[in-house]
C-alpha cells in the first residue's frame, strides 16, 4: 500500500502549482521574536492540500516545519493584528514564523520556504532570507496613541481654560452635596463618620480617586469639628490616608485636632475586614457612612449592616457588579466615573474642574463617533458597500 | 468544604509523614473550630453579642498572623531577601548576575521609605514609594484603558446597527432592532454621565431614557446575583449538616447548643446591667 | 420588648424564611438538568477544539469564600481537559488563599480523573500585582514562575514542555470571584492576543457580557447555572445541578417576599393616606 | 526640604508615569524588561508594606490594653491570635501544609470567611425586601428587572411563559447598553485621573494640593 502511494506521488506530473507572491518580513512593531510569511491564495484550493513553511539556520537547511495548515485556512483577513482589515487582505494568506534566536538575545537571520502539498503532488518555493529583529515603534497601536496624545493635548487647554475662566458650569451631583450635609449631621448628633476607601490597593484608580475625595471630607470633618474613622484594607492605602487627612486639617486650620490613628488598618483578609467593619458599624453607630473606592462582594455585607443601624450611606464605586447593591441599600450612590469626578467637584479648583471637562469632551468624541458609525455603517450594510466600513478601521485594536 | 477533600488529606498525609499539625487528632479538633465558629459567626445575624464580637476578633488577629507570614514566604523571601542576599554572597554553584541583581536595590531602598512612616519625622520619606506605585499604575493603565476599554467597547458600534444574514442576505429585523436599542441605550447613558451640561431640553429626555437603562441593568445584575449568593450559603449549610450527622460526631448539635446558651447567658447578663433603653435621647431618625 | 429590637423583627422573619428555604430542600434532596445556553458553549467548544496534548491555562482566582460557587465550574472544566487529555496548567492571580484551594481542589478532581502531576497538569504559585505578572509571562515565563508551587524547576516539567511564555498557551480560561478577568482581557487579551474563556460568579457575569460581543472573551460560565450548565455538556451532573432545587425554592421564595413587601407597602400607604 | 517632601515624589510619579506610557508602545525587550522590572517592584513594596499594617494592627490594640478601655479584652483576643498564628513563622514547614499556619488558614481563617460571605445569602434577601418597593417609575424598573432575572436563573423558570426570553433579552439589551456606556465613561475618567497624577495636578495623595 505504501509502496502504491509512492509509485503514485512519483507518477503524479508535479503540476502542484506554488502560490504567487510569496514574501517573507520581519514583523512589524514585536518584540523580535516572529517573522511574516505572505502569500497569494491558489486559484483553487481545497482543504485537502496543505500549506507548509519552514525555517532553517542557513540557506541549505536543516529544514524545521514551523506552520502546517489547510489551503482553505490561514487568510490574512484572520490577524488584523498583522495586516488590519483593510480589503487588501482579500485572497492572501500568512504564517508566522519564530525567531530562531532567543529572546533578549541578538536577532539572528533564518531561511524560510514554503510548500503546498496535496492529493496533485508538492512542490516548494526558493529559500527567503529574514532577521526578526526587535522593534522600537508599535505602528499597529498608533491609534491608540494618537488618542492619548490627543485627550492629553485637550485636558492641558482646558486646564488653562478653566484657569482664565473659573466660572465653570458643572452639573448638579446629588451624592456629593449629600455629602456635606451628612457631615453636618454627624456633628450635629455627636456621633463620627466611617470613611471606608475600597479594597483595592493604592495601584488602582479607584482608590487614589477615593483617597483624594478623602482629603476634601476631612478638610469639612476638620471644620466642624467631627470625628472620623478610616478602618483601612490595605496598609499602604493606610498610610496615604493618614498623610491625606493630615493635610486636610492643616488646610482648615486645625493640625492640633488630627489624630493619626483615625485610619487604622484591620486586616487584608476580605471577610475579616468585613467581620470587624460591620462590628465598628453596630457599636460605634456612625452617623454617616461613605464608601467610596472598588468593592467586591463585601459592599452589601457593609452597606446592609449601616443601613440597619441609621447611618446616612453615601456610597461611590466604579465596580459594575457592586453598584446595584449600594442602589438598593444606601442613599445615594456615585456611578461609576461619578467617583472620579468626586475630588475635583468638591475641591471646586479650576485646574482639577478643568480636567473633569475633558472627561465630557471624550464622551462628546466618543457620541459623536457612535452617532457616525451608526449612520455609516448601516449604510454600508444597507446598501453593500464596506468601503464604508472605514471607522471600524481607524478604532481597529491591534495586539 | 466537605468532607472529601477532608479524607483525600488524610490519604495524603499518610502516605507522607502528617507530624502533629497534620495528624488526625488536630483535624478532628479543626472541624470543631470551624463549625464553632460558623456558627458564632451566625449569630450576627440576630444581633450583635460577645460570642460574634469574640469570633470578629479572633478572625481579624489570625487573618493578619497568617498574611504576615504567607507574604514573607511568597514576596519578600523569594523576590527580595534572597535575591540581594545572594548578590552579597554569591552560592557556589551560581555566579552572581550583578548588575541585574542590583537593581533591586531600588524597591529595597522604596521599601524602606516606606517603613519610615514608623518614625514620624521622616514619615514624608514614605510618599517617594507612594509616588513611584502610583506614578507606575497611572502609567502603564492609559495605553491598556484606551485599548482594551475605549476602543474595544467603541468597535462593535462602529459597524452600524443593521445586520444582514440568511439564505437570501436579506436584512434581519430582530437582530437590528436589538442592536438598534443597543446603540440608543449607550448614547442615553453617556448623556447622563455628562457633567458640563445641564440636563435640560433633548439632553433632558436622553439623561431620562439612560436612568431606565441602568436602572434596568441594576435590577438586572442584582437578580443575577441572588443565585450566587445562595449558593454560598448552601454550601454553608451543606457543611454544617455534614457535622450534624454521626459521620461528623454531631457537632453542629453540640456546638449549636454551646453557642446558643452562651448568647443566651450573655444577653441576660446585658439586659440586666443596661437600664432602660427609654433613658438615652432617641436620636433623631433617619430617612 | 424594646424598641431597637421591635425594627429587628421583620429582617429576623425574613432570615427565617432564607434559612428554612435553604435547609428543606437540602435535607430533601434531588437534581435537575439544565440545558447549554450559546456563552457557556462558546468555553466549551474552544477546549473541545484542542488538539490532544495541547496545554491550557487555567487561572483559579477565587478563594474559600466563592469556592462552594464555583467548585462545581472548575470540576467540570477539568473533566473536560483531561477528557480531551489537555495539559492542565493552574496558576492564581486572586490572593494567598487561592492557591491552597485551587490545589485542594485539581488534587481532588486529578485523583477522580487518574492525571498525574507533572504530566497531566501541574500547579503554579500565587502571583500578586493584578495584570503586573500577566504583562511578564507574556513577555517570559520563567521570569516570574521558574518554578511550580512545590518548587520544581519549570523546566523539569513535562505538562510545561514548550512553553516560554503566555501566548504558547492555545487558550486559556480565568475562573474568578474577583475582578481578575478584567487583567486577563487587558493585559493577556489586548496586550498578548490571548484566546481566553472565563467563568465567574453569577454576580460578575453580567459585567462580561459586553466582552462576549467584542468577542475578546469567547464564552463565560456563570455561577451555579452555567455549571449545571457545563456538567450538562460533559455530561457529568455533580455539585451544581444536585444544588438546582435549592436554587429553586429560594429564588421562588425571595420573590414571594419582593411581592408581600410591596403588598404591604401598599397597604400601610393606603391607611397612612386615609388617616 | 520642600524639594525632598513634594518636588521630589512629583518628579518620581511624572517621570515612572511617563516612561510607562511610552512603553505601552514600544515592544522591544528592553521595554519589556522595564515593566516586568517596575511591576515587580511595585509587588515588592507593597509586600513590604504588610509590616506598616502589622504595626498598625499592634499599636492599637496594645494601647486599648494599656489604657483598659472599653472592650480591652477583645483587643487581647485579636493580639493573642495575631501573635500564636505569627509563631507558626518558625515551624519549619513554614506555610507548607502540615504545618501551624495552614492549620489556622484551613480550618479558621478560611472557614470564617466562607461563613462571612455566606450571611450574603441572608442579607440579600433582606436588601431586596426592604428596597424593593414600586414607589417611582425607576424603583418599579428596578424591581421588575430583578423578579424577571431571579426567576430565569433557576429551571423553574422555564416552565413561566416567556420568562426566559425576556430575562436573555433584558441581560443581552439594556444590561449590555448600560454597563458598555459606564466601561466607557469609567476608562475615560480613569485616563483622566492617571493624567492628573502623573502630572500633578492631583496630589491629594502626597497630602494634600499645597
Amino acid at each position: 500500500m505504501r509502496a502504491l502511494a509512492l509509485l503514485l506521488l512519483l507518477q503524479a506530473p508535479l503540476w502542484a502549482q506554488l502560490p504567487e507572491g510569496f514574501e517573507v518580513y520581519d514583523t512589524p512593531g514585536d518584540e523580535g521574536s516572529s517573522a511574516l510569511a505572505v502569500w497569494k491564495a491558489l486559484p483553487k484550493e481545497t482543504a485537502d492540500a496543505s500549506y507548509v513553511v519552514w525555517r532553517a539556520p542557513a540557506k541549505d537547511g536543516p529544514w524545521e516545519e514551523v506552520a502546517r495548515f489547510p489551503q482553505t485556512a490561514g487568510w490574512k483577513s484572520d490577524a488584523p493584528q498583522h495586516f488590519g482589515t483593510g480589503s487588501g487582505n482579500k485572497g492572501w494568506h500568512w504564517a508566522s514564523i519564530p525567531a530562531l534566536a532567543e529572546p533578549g538575545k541578538p536577532p539572528v537571520a533564518m531561511w524560510v520556504k514554503l510548500g503546498v502539498e496535496g492529493a496533485g503532488g508538492a512542490a516548494e518555493s526558493a529559500p527567503a532570507e529574514v532577521t526578526p529583529v526587535p522593534n522600537w515603534w508599535a505602528w499597529n497601536k498608533l491609534n491608540v496613541f494618537l488618542f492619548v496624545v490627543a485627550f492629553t493635548c485637550v485636558t492641558f487647554w482646558l486646564i488653562s481654560r478653566a484657569r482664565r475662566d473659573p466660572n465653570l458650569f458643572i452639573r448638579r451631583i446629588p451624592g456629593l452635596d449629600a455629602m456635606e450635609e451628612a457631615i453636618g449631621r454627624a456633628t450635629e448628633m455627636g456621633k463620627p463618620i466611617l470613611y471606608l476607601n475600597g479594597l483595592n490597593a493604592m495601584d488602582s484608580i479607584s482608590t487614589i480617586a477615593s483617597t483624594c475625595i478623602l482629603g476634601q471630607v476631612a478638610k469639612r470633618v476638620a471644620a466642624y469639628d467631627t470625628t472620623i474613622s478610616v478602618p483601612c484594607f490595605d496598609p499602604v492605602v493606610m498610610g496615604v490616608s493618614q498623610e491625606v487627612m493630615r493635610e486636610g486639617f492643616i488646610a482648615a486650620g486645625r493640625p492640633d485636632s488630627y489624630r493619626s490613628d483615625a485610619a487604622f488598618f484591620v486586616t487584608s483578609d476580605q471577610f475579616g475586614y468585613v467581620a470587624a467593619v460591620d462590628g465598628i458599624m453596630i457599636r460605634e453607630k456612625p452617623a454617616a457612612c461613605f464608601y467610596l473606592g472598588y468593592y467586591y462582594a463585601e459592599s452589601l455585607l457593609l452597606a446592609e449592616t449601616g443601613a440597619t443601624t441609621g447611618a446616612i450611606q453615601i456610597a461611590g464605586t466604579d465596580s459594575v457588579t457592586q453598584l446595584p447593591f449600594f442602589i438598593a441599600t444606601c442613599d445615594y450612590t456615585l456611578i461609576g466615573e461619578e467617583l472620579y469626578a468626586a475630588s475635583a467637584y468638591l475641591s471646586r479648583e479650576p485646574i482639577q474642574l478643568g480636567s473633569l471637562i475633558a472627561q465630557d469632551w471624550g464622551k462628546l468624541f466618543l457620541l459623536a463617533m457612535i452617532l457616525l458609525g451608526t449612520v455609516v455603517g448601516s449604510a454600508a450594510v444597507v446598501f453593500r458597500a464596506p468601503a464604508l466600513l472605514f471607522l471600524k478601521d481607524l478604532f481597529a485594536t491591534y495586539s | 468544604m466537605n468532607t472529601l477533600p477532608l479524607t483525600l488529606l488524610a490519604q495524603e498525609a499518610a502516605a507522607a509523614d502528617p507530624g502533629f499539625w497534620g495528624g488526625p487528632g488536630m483535624q478532628a479538633f479543626g472541624l470543631w473550630v470551624a463549625v464553632g465558629f460558623t456558627l458564632a459567626i451566625y449569630t450576627f445575624l440576630y444581633r450583635d453579642n460577645p460570642v460574634f464580637k469574640f469570633a470578629e476578633h479572633v478572625f481579624v488577629g489570625v487573618s493578619n498572623g497568617y498574611l504576615l507570614c504567607y507574604t514573607w514566604f511568597t514576596v519578600v523571601k523569594p523576590m527580595l531577601v534572597v535575591p540581594l542576599w545572594h548578590a552579597i554572597r554569591p552560592p557556589a554553584d551560581k555566579p552572581l548576575e550583578a548588575n541585574e541583581t542590583l537593581w533591586l536595590l531600588v524597591p529595597a531602598f522604596l521599601s524602606l521609605c516606606m517603613l519610615m512612616r514608623f518614625v514620624p519625622k521622616a514619615a514624608w520619606m514614605s510618599r517617594w514609594a507612594f509616588a513611584f506605585m502610583v506614578g507606575t499604575t497611572s502609567g502603564v493603565l492609559i495605553p491598556l484603558t484606551v485599548q482594551a476599554q475605549i476602543y474595544k467597547q467603541l468597535f462593535p458600534m462602529l459597524g452600524g446597527f443593521v445586520s444582514r444574514g440568511g439564505d437570501t442576505d436579506a436584512v434581519l429585523w430582530v437582530a437590528s432592532l436589538k442592536s438598534l436599542l443597543i446603540l440608543i441605550g449607550v448614547f442615553a447613558v453617556l448623556t447622563y454621565f455628562l457633567f458640563s451640561v445641564e440636563h435640560k431640553g433633548p439632553v433632558r429626555v436622553f439623561a431620562r431614557t439612560g436612568i431606565v437603562f441602568l436602572m434596568i441593568a441594576f435590577g438586572a445584575s442584582f437578580g443575577y446575583t441572588v443565585m450566587a449568593r445562595e449558593s454560598l450559603l448552601i454550601g454553608r449549610v451543606k457543611f454544617l449538616i455534614t457535622q450534624a450527622g454521626s459521620e461528623g460526631k454531631y457537632r453542629t448539635f453540640a456546638m449549636m447548643a454551646v453557642v446558643v446558651a452562651l448568647v443566651a447567658a450573655l444577653e441576660m447578663l446585658r439586659v440586666r446591667a443596661t437600664p432602660p433603653p427609654a433613658a438615652e435621647p432617641a436620636p433623631p431618625e433617619a430617612k | 420588648m424594646s424598641p431597637e429590637l421591635k425594627k429587628m423583627i421583620p429582617r429576623w422573619t425574613v432570615f427565617g424564611i432564607i434559612a428554612l428555604a435553604v435547609t428543606i430542600p437540602l435535607v430533601v434532596g434531588g437534581s435537575t438538568r439544565f440545558p447549554a445556553t450559546p456563552i457557556v458553549r462558546g468555553v466549551y467548544e474552544e477546549i473541545e477544539k484542542l488538539p490532544e496534548g495541547s496545554p491550557i491555562l487555567i487561572s483559579s482566582d477565587f478563594d474559600p469564600g466563592s469556592e462552594a460557587e464555583l467548585e462545581p465550574m472548575m470540576n467540570a472544566i477539568l473533566a473536560h481537559c483531561w477528557r480531551r487529555k489537555l495539559r492542565v496548567v493552574v496558576m492564581s492571580l486572586c490572593s494567598a488563599n487561592s492557591m491552597p484551594l485551587a490545589e485542594e481542589l485539581v488534587k481532588k478532581a486529578a485523583a477522580e480523573h487518574k492525571a498525574e502531576y507533572g504530566r497531566d497538569y501541574a500547579l503554579m504559585k500565587f502571583l500578586p500585582g493584578g495584570t503586573a505578572p500577566i504583562l511578564t509571562l507574556g513577555q517570559s515565563w520563567s521570569a516570574i514562575l521558574p518554578k511550580d508551587y512545590y518548587e520544581t524547576p519549570v523546566a523539569d516539567l513535562p505538562a510545561m514542555k514548550g512553553i516560554t511564555k503566555l501566548t504558547d498557551f492555545p487558550y486559556m480560561v480565568c475562573v474568578a470571584s474577583v475582578a481578575t478577568p478584567d487583567y486577563w482581557i487587558l493585559a493577556g487579551n489586548a496586550k498578548y492576543g490571548l484566546k481566553m474563556g472565563m467563568g465567574c460568579t453569577a454576580v460578575m457575569a453580567t459585567d462580561y457580557y459586553p466582552y462576549i460581543s467584542t468577542k475578546q472573551v469567547s464564552g463565560l460560565i456563570g455561577g451555579l447555572a452555567g455549571a449545571a450548565q457545563y456538567e450538562a455538556l460533559v455530561e457529568r451532573p455533580g455539585l451544581a445541578s444536585s444544588k438546582m432545587p435549592t436554587q429553586s425554592v429560594v429564588h421562588v421564595t425571595l420573590v414571594l417576599l419582593i411581592l408581600a413587601g410591596n403588598i404591604l407597602h401598599f397597604l400601610t400607604k393606603k391607611k397612612g393616606s386615609a388617616a | 526640604m520642600t524639594t525632598l517632601k513634594r518636588t521630589v515624589p512629583l518628579g518620581i510619579a511624572l517621570v515612572a508615569g511617563l516612561v510607562l506610557i511610552l512603553q505601552g508602545f514600544v515592544p522591544h525587550p528592553v521595554s519589556g524588561k522595564v515593566l516586568t522590572w517596575t511591576q515587580s517592584w511595585v509587588v515588592i513594596i507593597a509586600g513590604v508594606s504588610i509590616l506598616l499594617g502589622v504595626g498598625s494592627l499592634v499599636q492599637a490594640h496594645a494601647t486599648k490594653i494599656h489604657r483598659q478601655s472599653r472592650g480591652w479584652f477583645y483587643s487581647a483576643v485579636t493580639l493573642g491570635t495575631f501573635g500564636l498564628t505569627a509563631l507558626g513563622f518558625f515551624h519549619p514547614k513554614g506555610i507548607e501544609p502540615g504545618g501551624p499556619l495552614d492549620w489556622s488558614y484551613q480550618y479558621v481563617m478560611n472557614e470564617m470567611s466562607a461563613t462571612m460571605f455566606s450571611i450574603l445569602g441572608f442579607f440579600i434577601a433582606s436588601a431586596a425586601f426592604r428596597a424593593f418597593r414600586a414607589r417611582s417609575v425607576e424603583a418599579t424598573l428596578l424591581l421588575v428587572a430583578a423578579v424577571i432575572i431571579m426567576l430565569g436563573q433557576v429551571p423553574v423558570g422555564a416552565y413561566l411563559p416567556g420568562v426566559p426570553q425576556v430575562a436573555t433579552w433584558v441581560l443581552e439589551v439594556p444590561t449590555t447598553a448600560a454597563k458598555r456606556a459606564i466601561i466607557l465613561g469609567v476608562a475615560l475618567g480613569s485616563i483622566a485621573t492617571a493624567l492628573r497624577i502623573i502630572f500633578g495636578i492631583e496630589r491629594a495623595y502626597l497630602g494634600g494640593s499645597e
